[in-house]
């Protein structure tokens, strides 16, 4: 596709450990599209966390690239960012082309100075004349729904939804084409959490961010605001598909798992029942042969335990790793 | 900018200084009271030793004496003319200096022990700091790695030790710097360049074995306090915002100075120690000097004079350094933690 | 889970290093003596004689053998720093521990106490008692210099509890009718022993070095020979001025060694438990 | 019958030594629970939710108000030894961090060994390991696997897991669960969820989960307390409260939740 | 915390108005050793007052010197006896204050009036053996000996060498109703002094002293060289010895170390007393002093066991840098010509069998003299009295710190558990080990007596041996007597000895004290500690020495040392030494002790 933002072909990053490495991205692909957002679910330790880093190419010992490409539009034409260094890659793209609003969003503004400041050292960063990018940032608040005093203000005199209100305004700054919000609501109440959201997603309509890359645990959330919904698995995509359509009828066992552990307050679910995946998941040090779900898959047949279901597209845009939608199945 | 929490937050430390002076002050009265010893024995020791002393002066003597500084008072009425002496500005008579005051005594000393302690201190503290947060900053280096070796070793170097081995290296073998006292003798204090100098090389060693053996401690602490800062998700945030290295370090630099503030407050009082100690090592006229002497000779009032002087001052220290800390951090000086 | 929580420690460089430096020091101190018999307090004829045959480091102004003093000495040291860490870890754990545990006005007035404490000049105090006291042994050294260095040591116990306190499963050991007291023992204790062994091995080095320091000064003990004692005695014979390099150097250099290597331990702990330093 | 009765509970902390700042977590809330009863207290962190929980546990002493537990004052009535080993044994608690409640230094069975000795203190090494291996084998866990194992080599749904065969073994009647899924991966929520309710129907237990989790709350509960700053707000059917919610503050919470099969309109 | 501020800021102002000022090195002298702390005050009205204000502000009518033992007139021209409870002293028509009024017989009036009446100050006690102080005419004043306290020694000390004040400055003090004893008379330009010298400058670091050089001795005496004499106040030897190295002090007296090394190793100019062993005068007698209270510590036979298995020449050599000789077991110090005298020689060579009468060190004789006395050795080594009681275990103590008599001590103890006596060192802080001494409640301990003077050796014998001057167990007594040993006969001789003026009467009470002493051994006399004096002649030449010995209590500390500055002369323009430096009889001003009491005599013919 040719408005894709960012193409990510066969990614493997690892976490070099002394005598043993962990495969936390293992040989992925996808594609981000212009103005769309993908939600990327999992459990803990899945990967999902080291592929925001890997998208950012914030890449640190002991994590590496160890393979893979991953490709960045920047004024028409891809640029390969993974040939980049860490260094290059925070120079040219972080901030103007990629932000991330990280975790504990609590926590992500420098604390001891007030937020005018920081703005102020921003633009100063960016060699952007300071009373321009202030007075941008006060537009920015308006918009976030804060009152532009607040830029006077130290970030711990904010309250929780304030502060993280204040840090997706300070995230989009630069008008950076690609957002990822690594977790970003989990540590906020609904209420809150539901405000971000739409702040969030008006940024998106606005055009200040093109596409956003929403990672989570919480499929509830991704269904509200995402496009598409990656599933993430021991390192692997499972399925990566519109968001509805899995909604209605997911493919991957996996993904059928977690959607039927979902538990929010609908009389549907409370109908369906909730149910659980066996097992836990695999250490990624050494993950099982074959698809790493099958242990804990109750549709496993033998050919799972011994090769790997590679992601193909099985409708339309919906991907899917699961020999239940090969060929190869018999 | 002063908000009523700080100065409910300064007006409460400034209790706890108070109530904390009360108490030590009356420690330092009562502890050699509890003791049983005679605190005129060294004086009359010395009037023994007097060739031509008779039995029947040291008798008398022994006798005005006694009356003179009310040992033989029961101690609590000796406690309440000691305060309220105090209060007046009067911390008694010196034992061994009889008849000098005892404030009379310290007023003069005390500028070269401040001297020496403030300078000292801060520029360990300010130096130490430094290379610590130069370490951190870059973490599992050749420079990391160095600066902490270094650190570890030369922080317990005790100063007292270094002392001695400055004097011996360069006073005594290498003969360039003078070993000891404030300045040249048979020169008088006065504001001349030539004195000025003179006091600045007797300065050099006393000084450098101080900020030696305590910039070490400090440099380890702030490499820890840069490596917990790193870890934060501002410092996070700000890169992925493509803020530079530089800026970020300023960050981090600003966050972690904040706690080693503290830490120079808490730390004043062993500051104090070791230059008193530095101070007879290096035989400068400073109030460890003449506490040395006050102990030597067990001069009760000069002792506890000594301490209530430089309790006081290290607690007026450190509320002057709390009270930066609290204007300089935000977070002290709106009221939002304690 | 000792087995396997000790293990990372032994794969620490530095920790192999301050460990083997320390434990050649405690082999002097507690071998030494047995092995080089030479009485340290012996009067021989030989003067301050620079390092021989017959004085591996020479001797002092009373011809005393430096050696057998420098064995002797790190031997009281590290009593002396041993005694007095344990002091400190007693008072500070006590007072900690209670503080957490009891909340309310006695964690008020015992913290209260603890801030009196830390932020006095303890070194003026210590000099105040040490000056005021008849005959000083090695122990009661050891009890000055271990009743001043806890402070700092209770607060990190008391706010470490805090935290654990909160933990579920000390709710669990009291839903499972544990007394404080077992609660303390049980669940409390082993949770801040990793930091306690760290303060441990800080405390003596406080011990050695403020029993140097007092020594210095002449309020060091009265019996026996230390580092410190050494020390004291080099400057009263004015060892300096009159190049007796043998005699002032090794004591010091005894106390830097020891102390290092236990800071370096002391570090090398630090690095290998607290999870924010982890590398891993 | 009402097994637990919460009449006007309150709780006010004191904080600070000089300036003595109130802080009122809990204000006069009163609630039953009846035998082999499943209620949930939802609200969001700091609305009082985890202090009742600890004042019903006798873990924290109430400022005023009374809680009486099968018909006695827990913090009055309370006066022996025994008395207060049976309230223990009839009233237990799961909590919510499962790494949490294990203390790192024990191996995870010690957490069963306590409530054996609380039921039993001469029980024999042999009897009480059986038990235990019974109990685990109840929460669907393979004894194998759990013995002798350190917190940190079991995985979170297992320790909680653990933490109910502590209750099988307890066999308690009323059980109170302090966001008992809240750690742990959604995965494996359904299963302690299942657990907890089988406790219910086998023995009758009265449950009552502490949650800010209102999904959860829909689901299990049979009713449902909502609390906020302390004061209970709302309660009723999960389908009255979740469905027709009459407090302001209820609809805005469930109208801010995300929702599976329904798309909110104003995002 | 204002006024601690204000008095800061004065004390930067009082900074600023000092210019940059440095003494004339070549004029000047520079001391170490006698001040070890700020100064006190320069009044006499002070238990010690300021080193320098008796050396060389306030002179006395007479000066004691040992070396010819005589006495050197200064502020007195003459002494006469009227009779022999009567003395007069003239003093000198010269004498002026500094501030020009003449010193007269009022102002020795007031002085001890003063004095009597503060309880402190110069001549202390002196009621205790004057009766009476009057003025017969402007210069001349009268001492009337107490009667029913006759004590030619005290009598003589006191009038001959009491320090005179100005009256008129104390007078104006009282009036202003300022205690006396308060008054530090700090201010150079008010101090209104005797002396040759004046305060010039003092902080805590150094005291300096002027020349008046219109001193009113000047004819008499010619002036003393130095103009300045400044007083470094160090914190220790240590640093005192450096500072002396390095060339910056010229007169010291304080203990170095193998002080031979300086010359013979480091060519430094200094010198001592002595060029070779024990390389100082002797100061005092220092004594083993032995619980006479204690069971059966104080049988004789122990005490004489105790000297004998001292090891004074090794002890001396090892812990004391051979600083010091055996002391004489008469206890006279008998290194001063003048006393050997009063040792009965021929009944010490006789109890002690050595060439010179010292206790020799021999473990064997003490082993028998203990095997005599019936004290049987244990399984343990350790001896046992005839009646059970063990030879221990005792303590033998100094101050911690002491370090020569520390090592002292573990010699002692060494040799005493040798012969079966359990001894071990104890070393606690100076006030303890003080209130054991002066309590009574010590075993064994190493501790001073009083030194030479004109009355020894009757001073030292008081000091030991008369009971008089103790209190009970338990109270505090710094006056003598530490040992606790009571005989009546030794208080009769001594009492003897002070009263009569037969020098042959006098002589033979001592030796019969001897005798007495030998048998009972109340303490053991143990060595001569030292007169610490040393000198650097890289400015200042012509120190009395051993072969230049004008003066015998050379030390800068001593109050006797004012005679010194008078001798020294600078290193590039060397004088002799004045030719006064003698006794009457050979043309000098001083007059022989045993003139005096010849004068005293003839009164009674």
């Amino acid at each position: 596709m040719s408005n894709s933002l960012m193409k990510i072909e066969k990614v493997k990053a690892y976490y070099m450990l002394k005598d043993r490495y962990v495969k936390a991205v293992d040989n992925i692909s996808f594609e981000i599209n212009e103005n769309e957002v993908i939600g990327v679910v999992g459990e803990s330790g899945c990967g999902k966390s080291t592929l925001s880093n890997v998208l950012m190419m914030n890449i640190i010992k002991p994590l590496a690239l160890i393979d893979g490409k991953i490709l960045f539009k920047t004024n028409g034409s891809y640029k390969e960012i993974s040939s980049l260094s860490r260094e290059e890659v925070r120079k040219d793209f972080w901030g103007k082309k990629m932000a991330l609003i990280p975790q504990a969003a609590m926590n992500a503004l420098m604390p001891t100075i007030k937020i005018e400041k920081y703005v102020e050292h921003l633009a100063d960063a960016h060699n952007i004349p300071k009373d321009k990018f202030l007075k941008k940032a006060k537009e920015r608040f308006e918009k976030v729904d804060l009152d532009p005093k607040w830029l006077k203000r130290f970030p711990f005199e904010l309250s929780g939804g304030m502060k993280q209100r204040a840090v997706i305004a300070i995230a989009t700054l630069l008008d950076p084409d690609l957002l990822i919000a690594d977790e970003p609501t989990s540590a906020l109440d609904v209420v809150n959490q539901k405000m971000f959201l739409k702040i969030l997603m008006e940024m998106k309509k606005q055009g200040i961010v093109k596409s956003i890359i929403f990672v989570t645990h919480d499929i509830a959330t991704i269904r509200q605001i995402a496009d598409r919904m990656l599933v993430m698995y021991a390192g692997k995509i499972m399925e990566i598909s519109p968001i509805d359509k899995i909604v209605e009828k997911p493919l991957n066992p996996y993904t059928q798992g977690l959607l039927n552990s979902v538990l929010t307050p609908e009389p549907e679910i409370k109908k369906r029942g909730i149910t659980t995946i066996p097992g836990a998941p695999p250490n990624l040090i050494d993950p099982p042969k074959g698809c790493r779900f099958h242990p804990r898959c109750p549709h496993a047949m033998d050919i799972c335990k011994e090769k790997e279901p590679e992601l193909k597209e099985v409708e339309p845009g919906r991907k899917v790793a699961c020999f239940l939608y090969s060929e190869e199945r018999s | 900018m002063i908000s009523k929490q700080m100065w409910k937050y300064i007006f409460r430390k400034l209790i706890f200084l108070i109530i904390t002076y009360i108490i030590a002050t009356t420690i330092v009265f009562l502890l050699p009271r509890i003791i049983p010893g005679n605190p005129l024995s060294q004086m009359l020791a010395s009037l023994s030793q007097v060739a031509q002393a008779n039995p029947e002066a040291i008798r008398a003597a022994e006798k005005n004496l006694m009356e003179e500084f009310g040992f033989g008072k029961p101690w609590y009425v000796q406690y309440f003319e000691f305060v309220s002496n105090a209060l007046r500005g009067n911390l008694g008579t010196s034992v061994a200096y009889y008849p000098r005051k005892v404030l009379d005594l310290i007023i003069p000393v005390l500028p070269w022990t401040l001297l020496l302690l403030l300078p000292a201190t801060i520029v360990a503290w300010f130096l130490g700091n430094s290379l610590g947060a130069w370490a951190g900053f870059r973490r599992n280096t050749w420079i990391d790695k160095g600066v902490l070796t270094t650190s570890l070793i030369v922080s317990q170097i005790p100063y007292y030790w270094l002392g001695m081995i400055l004097i011996y290296f360069f006073g005594v073998r290498l003969g360039i710097l003078p070993v000891g006292g404030a300045y040249t003798q048979g020169n008088f204090p006065s504001f001349s360049w030539n004195f000025f100098v003179d006091v600045l090389k007797h300065y050099i060693l006393p000084f450098s074995s101080i900020v030696i053996s305590a910039m070490g401690g400090w440099a380890i602490g702030m490499r820890l306090m840069v490596i917990y800062e790193l870890g934060n998700d501002y410092v996070r945030f700000s890169e992925a915002l493509g803020m530079k290295d530089k800026r970020i370090y300023k960050y981090v630099f600003r966050n972690s100075m904040l706690p080693q503030i503290t830490g120079l407050a808490l730390s004043l009082g062993g500051a104090l120690g070791g230059a008193l100690i530095t101070e007879i090592v290096f035989n400068y006229p400073g109030t460890g000097f003449l506490l040395f002497k006050a102990l030597t000779t067990l001069d009760y009032p000069l002792i506890q004079g000594v301490f209530v002087i430089l309790i006081a001052s290290i607690y007026l220290a450190n509320f002057i350094v709390d009270f930066i800390y609290a204007l300089i951090d935000p977070r002290i000086r709106l009221g939002q933690e304690e | 889970m000792f087995k396997t929580m000790f293990k990372p420690l032994f794969q620490n460089k530095k920790f192999i290093i301050g460990l083997i430096i320390f434990l050649i020091f405690l082999a002097l101190g507690i071998i030494g003596p047995l092995v080089y018999k030479v009485d340290p307090t012996e009067m021989t004829w030989d003067f301050e004689q620079p390092p021989s045959k017959i004085h591996p480091l020479g001797t002092d102004t009373y011809g005393r053998d430096i050696l057998a003093q420098l064995l002797q000495g790190i031997r009281s040291s590290l009593y002396v720093g041993f005694l007095a860490s344990v002091i400190s870890l007693a008072i500070g754990t006590i007072i900690g521990t209670f503080s957490a545990v009891k909340r309310g006005i006695i964690d008020d007035l015992l913290m209260s106490f603890t801030n009196i404490i830390l932020t006095t000049p303890s070194v003026l105090i210590a000099i105040l008692i040490a000056s005021y006291l008849n005959v000083r042994s090695l122990e009661v050294i050891a009890l000055i210099l271990g009743l001043f260095q806890w402070p700092w040591f209770a607060r990190a116990i008391r706010a470490q509890l805090m935290s654990v306190l909160s933990r579920e499963y000390v709710y669990l050991s009291r839903m499972a009718g544990y007394s404080d007291f077992r609660l303390i023992i049980e669940d409390l204790i082993p949770t801040i022993a990793t930091y306690s062994f760290m303060s441990f091995v800080l405390f003596i080095n406080g011990g050695i070095m403020g029993e140097a320091g007092l020594s210095l000064i002449g309020l060091g003990p009265t019996q026996g020979i230390s580092l410190g004692i050494m020390l004291q005695w080099a400057v009263l014979m004015e060892a300096m001025r009159r190049g007796l390099w043998w005699w002032f150097v090794p004591p010091g250099v005894a106390i830097v060694a020891v102390t290092s290597a236990l800071l370096i331990i002391s570090t090398a702990m630090d690095e290998v438990f607290n999870p924010r330093l982890r590398e891993e | 019958m009402s097994r637990l009765i919460v009449k006007n509970l309150s709780k006010t902390f004191l904080l600070g030594f000089f300036s003595k700042r109130k802080v009122e977590a809990v204000k006069n809330i009163s609630f039953e629970v009846k035998e082999n009863e499943i209620v949930s207290l939802v609200g969001e962190s700091g609305s009082g939710k985890s202090t009742t929980a600890k004042m019903i546990l006798r873990l924290i002493a109430p400022t005023s108000g009374e809680i009486i537990f099968e018909g006695k004052d827990i913090w009055k009535d309370l006066n022996t030894k025994n008395e207060i080993i049976s309230f223990r044994k009839n009233l237990h608690a799961v909590f919510q961090d499962p790494f949490a409640s294990y203390n790192p230094f024990y191996p995870v069975e010690r957490t069963l060994w306590q409530v054996l000795k609380l039921l039993d203190k001469n029980i024999s090494k042999k009897e009480g390991l059986n038990l235990i291996k019974e109990s685990l084998f109840k929460v669907g866990l393979d004894p194998k696997d759990i013995l002798g194992k350190y917190p940190h080599q079991i995985s979170g749904g297992q320790k909680q897991r653990i933490m109910i065969a502590r209750c099988w073994l307890l066999k308690p009647s009323f059980i109170i669960a302090d966001e008992p899924t809240s750690m742990i991966d959604a995965s494996s929520r359904g299963g302690i969820i299942k657990l907890l309710t089988k406790l219910r129907d086998e023995q009758g237990t009265s449950i009552m989960f502490i949650t800010h989790d209102l999904g959860l709350a829909y689901y299990v509960s049979d009713r449902i307390f909502v609390m906020k700053n302390g004061e209970i707000v709302e309660q009723g059917t999960p389908d009255e409260v979740v469905l027709n919610p009459q407090h302001k503050y209820t609809k805005q919470l469930i109208e801010s939740i995300p929702k599976l099969y329904e798309k909110m309109e104003d995002i | 915390m204002k006024k601690f501020l204000s008095i800061f800021l004065v004390l930067l102002f009082v900074m600023i108005s000092f210019a940059q000022i440095s003494l004339p090195r070549n004029e000047t002298v520079y001391v170490a050793g006698a001040l070890w702390g700020p100064a006190t005050t320069w009044n006499l009205y002070a238990p010690q007052s300021t080193w320098g204000t008796q050396q060389f502000l306030y002179v006395p009518p007479y000066i004691y010197d040992l070396g010819t033992d005589a006495w050197l007139p200064i502020l007195a021209e003459s002494y006469k006896f009227v009779d022999s409870k009567t003395l007069q002293l003239k003093i000198r028509d010269e004498a002026k204050w500094s501030d020009g009024r003449p010193i007269d017989a009022l102002d020795f009036v007031y002085t001890f009036n003063l004095t009597k009446r503060l309880g402190v100050g110069p001549g202390t006690a002196w009621e205790t053996y004057i009766e009476d102080v009057r003025a017969v005419s402007g210069k001349v004043v009268e001492f009337k000996l107490r009667e029913d306290n006759v004590n030619y020694f005290q009598f003589i000390n006191y009038a001959l060498t009491t320090i005179p004040v100005p009256e008129h400055v104390y007078k104006k003090i009282e009036e202003s109703g300022m205690n006396i004893k308060d008054w530090i008379n700090d201010k150079p330009e008010e101090q209104v002094v005797s002396g040759p010298y004046k305060l010039y400058y003092s902080d805590p670091n150094i005291v300096v002293y002027e020349r008046i050089d219109d001193w009113w001795g000047k004819e008499i005496f010619g002036l003393p060289e130095p103009k300045y004499i400044a007083h470094v106040i160090y914190k220790d030897n240590n640093s005192v010895n450096i500072a002396l190295e390095q060339g910056a002090i010229d007169w010291i007296g304080v203990f170095i170390p193998s002080v031979w090394e300086l010359w013979e190793k480091k060519k430094l100019p200094v010198g001592t007393w002595y060029k070779k062993e024990p390389y100082f005068l002797p100061d005092g007698v220092g004594f083993v002093y032995i619980n006479n209270t204690k069971e059966p510590l104080n049988n004789p036979a122990v005490k004489k066991a105790i000297a004998f298995a001292i090891p004074y020449n090794e002890m001396l050599k090892k812990a004391y840098f051979g600083y010091g000789k055996q002391a004489h077991p008469s206890m006279v110090i008998d290194l001063f010509e003048p006393y050997k005298e009063y040792i009965d020689y021929d009944l010490a060579r006789k109890v002690w069998g050595s060439e010179d009468g010292r206790v020799p060190t021999d473990l064997k004789t003490a082993e028998k003299i203990l095997d005599e006395a019936g004290f049987k050795k244990g399984p343990d080594g350790i001896r046992v009295s005839p009646d059970g009681q063990k030879l221990g275990p005792y303590t033998i103590s100094v101050p911690y710190g002491w370090t020569d008599w520390m090592m002292m001590c573990e010699m002692i103890a060494k040799n005493l558990r040798e012969i079966g006596i359990e001894v071990r060192t104890e070393f606690p802080d100076f006030s303890v080990w003080a209130d054991k001494m002066t309590k009574g409640t010590f075993d064994l301990i190493i501790s001073w007596s009083v030194g030479p003077s004109f009355d020894h050796p009757y001073n030292i014998y008081r000091f030991v041996g008369d009971y008089r001057l103790t209190s009970p167990v338990g109270v505090s007594n710094w006056a003598g007597d530490w040992e606790r040993y009571k005989n009546e006969e030794v208080m009769e001789l001594l009492d003897s000895a002070v009263t009569t003026l037969d020098p042959e009467v006098r002589k033979q009470a001592y030796f019969k004290i001897q005798k007495i002493f030998y048998e009972d051994m109340p303490s053991i006399p143990a060595f001569y500690t030292a007169h610490w004096y040393e000198f650097m002649t890289k400015y200042w030449v012509n120190w009395p020495t051993e072969d230049n010995p004008y003066w015998f209590r050379p030390s800068p500390w001593h109050t006797s040392t004012l005679p010194t500055l008078f001798g020294i002369s600078p290193a590039d323009n060397p004088k002799p030494v004045p030719t006064w430096f003698n006794t009457t009889d050979k043309g000098g001003y001083f007059v022989p002790t045993q003139k005096i009491f010849e004068d005293l005599q003839n009164t009674l013919k």
